[in-house]
């Protein structure tokens, strides 16, 4: 039985006046209903530029995409890659949905919220603009927004920050969708709405059976909800394993290095917070070797010169849980092992 | 008369054959003996002014505008016979039965008044019509824009400032001098005028409407201005400033006591406000066959217009009444050095300025006196000036620097002002596009005599209203003038003497004195032919001192279009004889 | 509603504004043509120019009384009306009485206006259009032919200055080819009654003025609309499922041509005071041809100070309205 | 394109091949083909203006002198093209007889220094009012705004018609300047006047929302005078707007020359700015159209050219605004 989104060897490049840039690079994963899986990774890592190849939101014109991204329908697989644009964009909002990172600039100043809500719902109902403005109260009060009667005739500008991101959702969710894309949804925010959010989006998700991908560089959001989690490093999924697998058997020095640079209250004390070293890799001339490399403290442990002149393949190293280095699993467990104790 | 506007032809353009006494050309083409006029139908004339400058009679001081008047809305006492050549020079009695009747040595003058003349109402017109209207003058507190005759030749008292004790119909005061001198028959039929002194042509001054009558009831003060209540053969219909006027036919007009008004349009339509590259293109075009260009066309059009013979039928090229002239600023501190008016006198590079026009054909000649030589028996050609031997058409910079050098040495002052870079002559100039071209000839003609030339730009259409002011201004100023009827009795004593229009400064001059006494004399001598040598040599004094720095005898161009016919120059006025024109069919 | 109160209260404070900045405005003007160092009594003057006659003229123009009370004098005579020397009276509103042109200043205004006002917003309407289509057509066609050409089009239209353009539009167009008898052009046809009339007096006009505005439009819709397409919440819209043509005209269009409405009323404005250079050439008889012959030929004050202050007032509410406009499309401004 | 893609590219440019701002503005400008090309047309029309009593001395010629061989008995240039030769490039003109080659470079130093005179003037005017008004806020920002209302509700067009010619005495009695040396100080001061509250309307939102940006945040953290703020944060951030604005004012206040020396309020005869040569051509239209012809295309080709560069610099400036 295949997964509701199945995307498959996807890569997203821009031609530029500096060269091409490979922004995300034969990229694979799936998500099921009422799953959520999480990408992580720096910005410019290729997270967003996938999903939003999902969606379709890509200029054709300045973009070129290859390889497959199915979504599972009852009435059968449609690839929305190669599916014609106008298939794509009546499955925007239905079947898939997108929230964004700043909730401010993401809703037009110019419309009331009801507006801007009744106004997606009325894309796929039949219904008058106060049906529309009944159903966005009805979505509002489901995001947590008091006195909905009052709000929805209000302007985005009126809402704090965390208010404005509900009532992202609530347009986002109108039409209930099987997908939803959700792309730094808490980055902006205050921690304490942070949680809030994320909470509200778990329980919407067991509402509405949903699908969700979770697109962020903050492990600890990762923690709270996920599934199952993808790293992305220099346009290249670098790991993809269940959560458990991915906070307590990372198998990939990149992944170890943002785990280590989240701070954790088990390790209180013993643990010094490190960042990593150097730069993200451009995009445009990725060298021939790991994409990591250069920023990698195990790479002189590889035999030869593997990591500069080969790009390790993504192995399943166990089972579900897919890597990509040069270092087999036993190596970087000894590897890791003897850096905890030099460090003590 | 007073050359109102400044138009183009009128700055550049200029003026007469020496040889070419009272014979002006009449334009014979247009109206053939055997084409007979035509009466109905709509003429038009197109302008670029916005509006007449003033139509109420007593306001009225424009050349065109008196001839148009008169031919069309309103009578005179006394008119000039309107046809072609001298002939038209000739008075003739319109409001009045006759030419008027000198008495006590001419100080006294009687007119009879014609029967069966009406206003556009129907009613009578009167001899109180008359001296109402003549009494207009006089309320210089309301109108100061049409000519002073009455002012200064009635038996009217003068006020200490000059002024007359009289002031006007309004105010009333001093009523009864005018009334003493204005009188009325008691059967109405003859009016009386009394004059302070000796004026043999005091009929001729009737043919300005300034003496035209008025309605009492029906004047409007001044919103008279914008329509005359009508005795003519046609009456304001319409008239609406940068729009159009429109004159349709007086019916109360009686054909019987008119001597020789011959109104064949059914309408006459005034267009205004036209731009000047539109204006002149229907005229070369011929896009308004009815259609008549009051102001002549640009220099290059007009000289592409005139050098086509298809247009052979349809224009005129005629020496107008006007002398152009550029006058100096002769007092203190500006330019009291005959050497210096002299140096700039033979620097001027008047071949340029009349190929400008395209040739004298059209610009008319270099002149040697402020009176033109139409006006015969006061003209000749004087000596010294243009007659010089050293006198280039083209200028002489040779000569003019010869000037400049005695100048250094007689008069320091001028002659700094005239080639110090920091100082320079100031020369005032309207700002049309043909006036400041003639400044980049006349700068560079100056250039080459090492004379520095300033100028300055004031707009064009409050130019003659501040002429005054200007002149007090400026080293050298220019304008025009016109002799208001045959005797340069209206030239010289206007231009150089006590008149209206004397822009040169010339009173502190150590040669106005015995000037003006002899000028004095000149006016009250009854033998016309005493008379004129002594404007003779009065021109030659006046020259000799170069209070105007040159004169030119202006020709003038007329357009019309194929459909307008009865075309003739009326010389005295110095425009078409309106009343004549008619649409053919 | 508590919005509308606000937004009562906002527009009640702008008008106020509007009013306090009017009065000032009058006032600076007559200050400043006082200050001149022309004196209209001096002028058509010429012969008998004593010093009697000219202090008569002083008081005929009213001339004679210190510039606030002529200022005073003026706004009395907006509500009451003034009765001038030599019979010449002018009911209210009266804006004074033109001894060049024998009548009210009020009349003369009100036949120069529709004149003025058709033009102008001839010419806007037309430049809106025009500026505003070929600006989205550049923007969707970034960097292609269409854009190119759009750019080059109206910059050229733009390079050259309205007293050649509109010359050559009306010898090598209007009457080379006879659309309008050259005795008409410029005739006054009430839009209401003889709209084909209307048409043919000002499409020209008002096509050479749209000429020289279109650019400035035409670029700024090209930006705003490339800016805004950007914009995170056209995204948002996309990613709702909208079709490009209702995200076009419904969420791009609307935030990119709010700027537009502050360039637009001003530009409108300033029409309105008169083009002087179109109305000369066309031979319209509007307010700004009025102003300059006022000023350069006769030195006719009250017409000169009626159509200066006509001007600014339409400047100051046209950034009134302009101000409230902006209020009902950015609903961020109402609160503030 | 979409923000995320820009991002990428932002990112690519500014984090990985480590240029500044000046120099990725700087490397765009020169890769977009349109403004090279306009800025050689814009160098090259302002060094033969700014060079042109040389260059017109070494083609032994003078805008000054009349060419009477040249014209006709009627003042017209004989010859194609109104007596265009390899002397005369651009013919004669009618009625006088000057060189119009002469004619129009000696005359465009006069509109271009009119014009860059009133540009960098009316820049630095609102930098300076907008950046007070925007900075220190309250009372100061209150006055100011309220002053160019004022300023916007005169109609400015017909006031300087109105006022120029009295203005232009009112100089000359200073004694300063005379003539066209009076008229082109009124311009300017005229064009200034009216022309600063537009740039300082701009600066002012500019610096409005800067203030309360980080680096100027942080250099008040640090106790910095204002002065140094104003100087050493605020300037530099500005001057890409003052550089748009001075490419496209700069044709704005060419032709704004031309149309005021056309109604004849402007520069005068016997100098020859591109509105006195135009206005004087259009009487030609007829009989002499290259007269016509020459000095329109020669104005159009300028303020295209400026215009398309004023482009090119906000785009390599400000490339969200274009990309």
């Amino acid at each position: 039985m295949s997964k509701f989104l199945e995307v498959k060897n996807l890569s997203v490049s821009f031609p530029t006046e500096d060269g091409v840039v490979l922004a995300a690079n034969d990229i694979s994963y799936s998500v099921d209903l009422g799953e959520t899986l999480a990408i992580v990774g720096e910005s410019g890592s290729g997270k967003s530029v996938t999903n939003l190849a999902v969606m379709g939101l890509h200029n054709p014109q300045r973009t070129q995409i290859t390889g497959q991204a199915f979504i599972n329908l009852e009435s059968g697989p449609v690839d929305v890659i190669s599916a014609p644009t106008e298939v794509v964009r009546r499955m925007r909002g239905k079947t898939m949905s997108m929230i964004f990172q700043d909730p401010m600039s993401a809703l037009h100043p110019y419309y009331s919220v009801g507006d801007q809500i009744a106004e997606a719902w009325g894309l796929y109902n039949s219904g008058s603009k106060r049906d529309g403005f009944a159903r966005a109260k009805e979505m509002l009060d489901l995001v947590g927004i008091p006195d909905v009667d009052k709000r929805v005739n209000e302007f985005p500008h009126q809402f704090s920050g965390g208010m404005r991101q509900r009532v992202m959702i609530a347009m986002a969710l109108v039409n209930n969708p099987s997908l939803l894309i959700a792309d730094e949804p808490t980055t902006a925010l205050d921690v304490t709405v942070q949680s809030q959010i994320l909470q509200l989006l778990g329980g919407l998700q067991k509402e509405f059976n949903m699908a969700i991908i979770l697109i962020t560089h903050d492990l600890g959001v990762v923690a709270e909800v996920a599934d199952r989690v993808c790293v992305m490093y220099g346009g290249r999924i670098v790991e993809n394993a269940s959560i458990d697998e991915t906070f307590y058997n990372p198998l990939q020095p990149y992944t170890v290095g943002l785990l280590n640079s989240i701070p954790r209250v088990d390790k209180l004390g013993s643990h010094r917070l490190s960042a990593i070293p150097g730069q993200p890799p451009s995009l445009i001339n990725l060298p021939r070797g790991c994409a990591f490399e250069p920023r990698c403290q195990f790479a002189s442990s590889v035999a030869g010169n593997l990591c500069k002149t080969t790009n390790p393949n993504l192995d399943e190293k166990s089972t579900d849980h897919f890597a990509r280095c040069h270092l087999s699993t036993t190596q970087l467990h000894q590897l890791l092992a003897k850096n905890e104790s030099g460090a003590k | 008369m007073s050359l109102k506007r400044l138009t183009v032809r009128s700055v550049i353009a200029s003026a007469a054959a020496a040889a070419m006494v009272a014979t002006v050309v009449s334009v014979g083409a247009a109206a053939p003996a055997s084409a007979a006029p035509v009466t109905g139908g709509t003429l038009y004339f197109y302008t670029h002014s916005e509006q007449f400058p003033n139509i109420d009679p007593q306001r009225n001081y424009t050349g065109r505008d008196i001839a148009f008047f008169n031919s069309y809305v309103y009578r005179n006492l006394v008119s000039y016979k309107p046809v072609a050549g001298s002939a038209g020079s000739s008075l003739v009695g319109d409001l009045a039965t006759n030419t008027g009747v000198p008495s006590n040595s001419a100080k006294d003058w009687t007119f009879t008044l014609r029967s069966g003349i009406t206003w556009e109402d129907g009613s009578a017109i009167t001899c109180a019509d008359v001296k109402y209207g003549i009494s207009r003058t006089f309320a210089t507190e309301a109108y100061t824009e049409g000519p002073t005759y009455a002012i200064a030749m009635f038996k009217i008292a003068k006020l200490a400032d000059g002024s007359s004790a009289y002031k006007g119909p309004y105010v009333k005061t001093g009523q009864d001098l005018y009334d003493k001198a204005v009188v009325c028959s008691k059967d109405g039929k003859t009016i009386t005028f009394h004059l302070n002194r000796t004026v043999g042509d005091f009929n001729y001054a009737m043919t300005y409407p300034s003496f035209s009558p008025v309605k009492k009831s029906k004047d409007t003060g001044d919103k008279y201005d914008m329509r005359p209540f009508s005795d003519g053969p046609y009456k304001i219909q319409k008239y609406k400033i940068n729009d159009e006027m429109i004159l349709v036919r007086n019916a109360k007009w009686n054909k019987a006591s008119d001597p020789f008004r011959t109104p064949y349009p059914d309408q006459i339509i005034v267009k205004f406000g036209m731009d000047e590259d539109v204006r002149d293109m229907i005229t070369m075009k011929d896009s308004i066959p009815n259609g008549i260009n009051m102001d002549g066309l640009q220099p290059a059009n007009n000289i592409a217009f005139f050098e086509n013979p298809k247009n052979a039928s349809r224009r005129a090229n005629v020496y107008d009444p006007y002398t152009s002239y550029l006058a100096a600023n002769n007092s203190a501190g500006h330019l009291d050095c005959l050497d210096v008016r002299k140096a700039i006198f033979f620097a001027f590079d008047n071949q340029s300025l009349i190929n400008l026009s395209g040739g004298s054909t059209y610009y008319g000649q270099p002149g040697d006196s402020p009176v033109k030589p139409v006006l015969g028996l006061d003209y000749a050609p004087t000596t010294g000036n243009i007659h010089d031997a050293a006198w280039k058409i083209e200028g002489n910079a040779v000569e003019a620097k010869k000037y400049l050098e005695k100048a250094k040495v007689s008069c320091p002052d001028a002659y700094a002002r005239a080639t110090d870079p920091a100082q320079g002559i100031s020369y005032v100039r309207t700002d049309t596009a043909t006036s400041k071209k003639v400044a980049v000839i006349v700068k560079a003609a100056m250039d080459a005599a090492g004379i520095v030339v300033k100028f300055d730009y004031v707009p064009s259409g409050s130019y003659n209203g501040q002429l005054e002011n200007y002149a007090k201004k400026y080293d050298l100023i220019g304008s025009g003038w016109g002799a208001d009827w045959a005797n340069a009795s209206t030239v010289i004593p206007e231009l150089w003497g006590e008149g209206c229009c004397n822009y040169t400064s010339n009173k502190d001059t150590a040669a106005y004195p015995a000037f003006i006494k002899k000028v004095n004399l000149a006016l009250v001598e009854l033998d016309r032919n005493k008379q004129a040598k002594m404007w003779k040599e009065l021109a030659q004094y006046g020259m000799d001192q170069y209070w105007y720095i040159r004169t030119v005898f202006s020709k003038t161009q007329e357009t019309w279009g194929s459909k307008v016919g009865g075309v003739f120059y009326w010389e005295p006025q110095g425009n078409f004889g309106f009343g004549a024109l008619y649409v053919k069919p | 509603m508590k919005g509308c109160d606000r937004l009562l209260k906002y527009i009640s404070r702008r008008l106020l504004y509007t009013l306090v900045l009017m009065l000032i405005v009058s006032i600076a003007i007559y200050f400043i043509f006082d200050w001149l160092p022309i004196d209209p009594a001096r002028l058509n003057c010429t012969k008998q120019c004593t010093p009697d006659i000219i202090e008569a003229n002083r008081h005929r123009l009213g001339l004679d009384v210190s510039v606030m009370e002529q200022w005073w004098r003026f706004i009395q005579g907006l509500f009451h009306g003034r009765v001038y020397t030599q019979g010449a009276e002018c009911p209210a509103p009266s804006f004074g009485y033109s001894f060049n042109r024998h009548e009210c200043v009020t009349g003369i205004l009100a036949e120069a206006f529709p004149i003025t006002l058709s033009l102008a917003l001839g010419a806007f309407i037309m430049w809106l259009s025009l500026g505003i289509s070929l600006g989205v057509i550049a923007a969707k066609n970034k960097g292609k032919f269409l854009d190119k050409a759009s750019s080059v089009f109206v910059l050229v239209g733009t390079s050259l200055p309205t007293f050649i353009s509109g010359i050559l539009i009306v010898l090598f167009v209007v009457l080379k080819f006879n659309i309008v008898n050259p005795l008409e052009l410029g005739d006054w046809h009430n839009p209401f009654i003889d709209p084909v009339g209307w048409l043919k007096t000002f499409f020209f006009p008002c096509a050479t003025l749209a000429l020289a505005y279109a650019a400035t439009y035409t670029r700024f819709t090209r930006s705003n609309v490339i800016e805004t397409s950007s914009e995170d919440f056209i995204r948002t819209a996309r990613a709702k499922g909208l079709s490009e043509k209702v995200i076009l005209r419904k969420h791009t269009l609307r935030a990119a041509l709010a700027p537009i409405v502050t360039i637009a009323g001003l530009d409108f404005a300033g029409l309105l005071g008169g083009a002087i250079i179109t109305e000369g050439i066309f031979g319209l008889s509007g307010l700004g041809r009025l102003s300059v012959k006022a000023v350069t030929e006769t030195y006719d004050l009250p017409i000169i100070l009626s159509t200066t202050l006509l001007a600014s007032a339409f400047v100051v509410v046209m950034n009134l309205i302009v101000d409230i406009a902006y209020a009902f499309i950015d609903p961020r401004v109402r609160q503030s | 394109m979409s923000s995320t893609d820009l991002a990428v590219e932002e990112s690519v440019e500014s984090t990985f091949v480590q240029r500044s701002p000046r120099q990725i503005a700087w490397m765009r400008l020169r890769r977009n083909r349109t403004g090279m090309y306009s800025a050689y047309v814009v160098i090259f029309f302002i060094a033969a203006a700014f060079l042109s009593p040389i260059i017109i001395k070494l083609w032994g010629l003078s805008s000054t002198d009349l060419y009477l061989d040249g014209l006709n008995d009627q003042a017209m240039p004989i010859g194609f093209g109104g007596g265009i030769s390899w002397k005369h490039p651009f013919g004669l003109e009618p009625g006088a007889g000057r060189d119009v080659f002469s004619m129009l470079f000696t005359g465009s130093r006069i509109s271009f220094t009119v014009a860059l005179i009133t540009s960098v003037a009316s820049i630095g005017l609102g930098m300076l009012i907008g950046i007070a008004g925007g900075y220190y806020k309250g009372r100061i920002d209150a006055l100011i705004g309220r002053f160019s209302d004022l300023l916007f509700a005169f109609p400015s067009f017909f006031m300087i018609i109105a006022l120029s010619i009295p203005m232009v005495q009112r100089v000359e009695a200073t004694g300063i300047a005379t003539g066209n040396g009076a008229r082109i100080i009124v311009l300017i001061i005229f064009f200034v006047f009216f022309g600063w509250p537009g740039f300082a309307r701009l600066v002012r939102s500019q610096a409005l929302s800067m203030r309360e940006r980080d680096f100027v945040m942080a250099a008040q953290a640090q106790g910095a005078s204002n002065w140094r703020i104003i100087t050493k944060e605020l300037l530099p951030n500005l001057w890409p707007t003052a550089i748009v604005f001075l490419s496209l004012s700069l044709p704005g206040y060419l032709s704004a020359e031309a149309v005021f020396s056309f109604l004849g309020v402007g520069i005068q005869p016997p100098a020859s700015t591109f509105g006195l040569v135009l206005s004087d051509s259009v009487k030609y239209w007829q009989t002499d159209p290259a007269y016509l012809i020459i000095p329109s295309a020669m104005l159009v080709i300028i303020v295209l050219a400026l215009n398309l560069l004023g482009d090119a610099i906000r785009d390599a400036i400000d490339p969200k605004a274009e990309k």
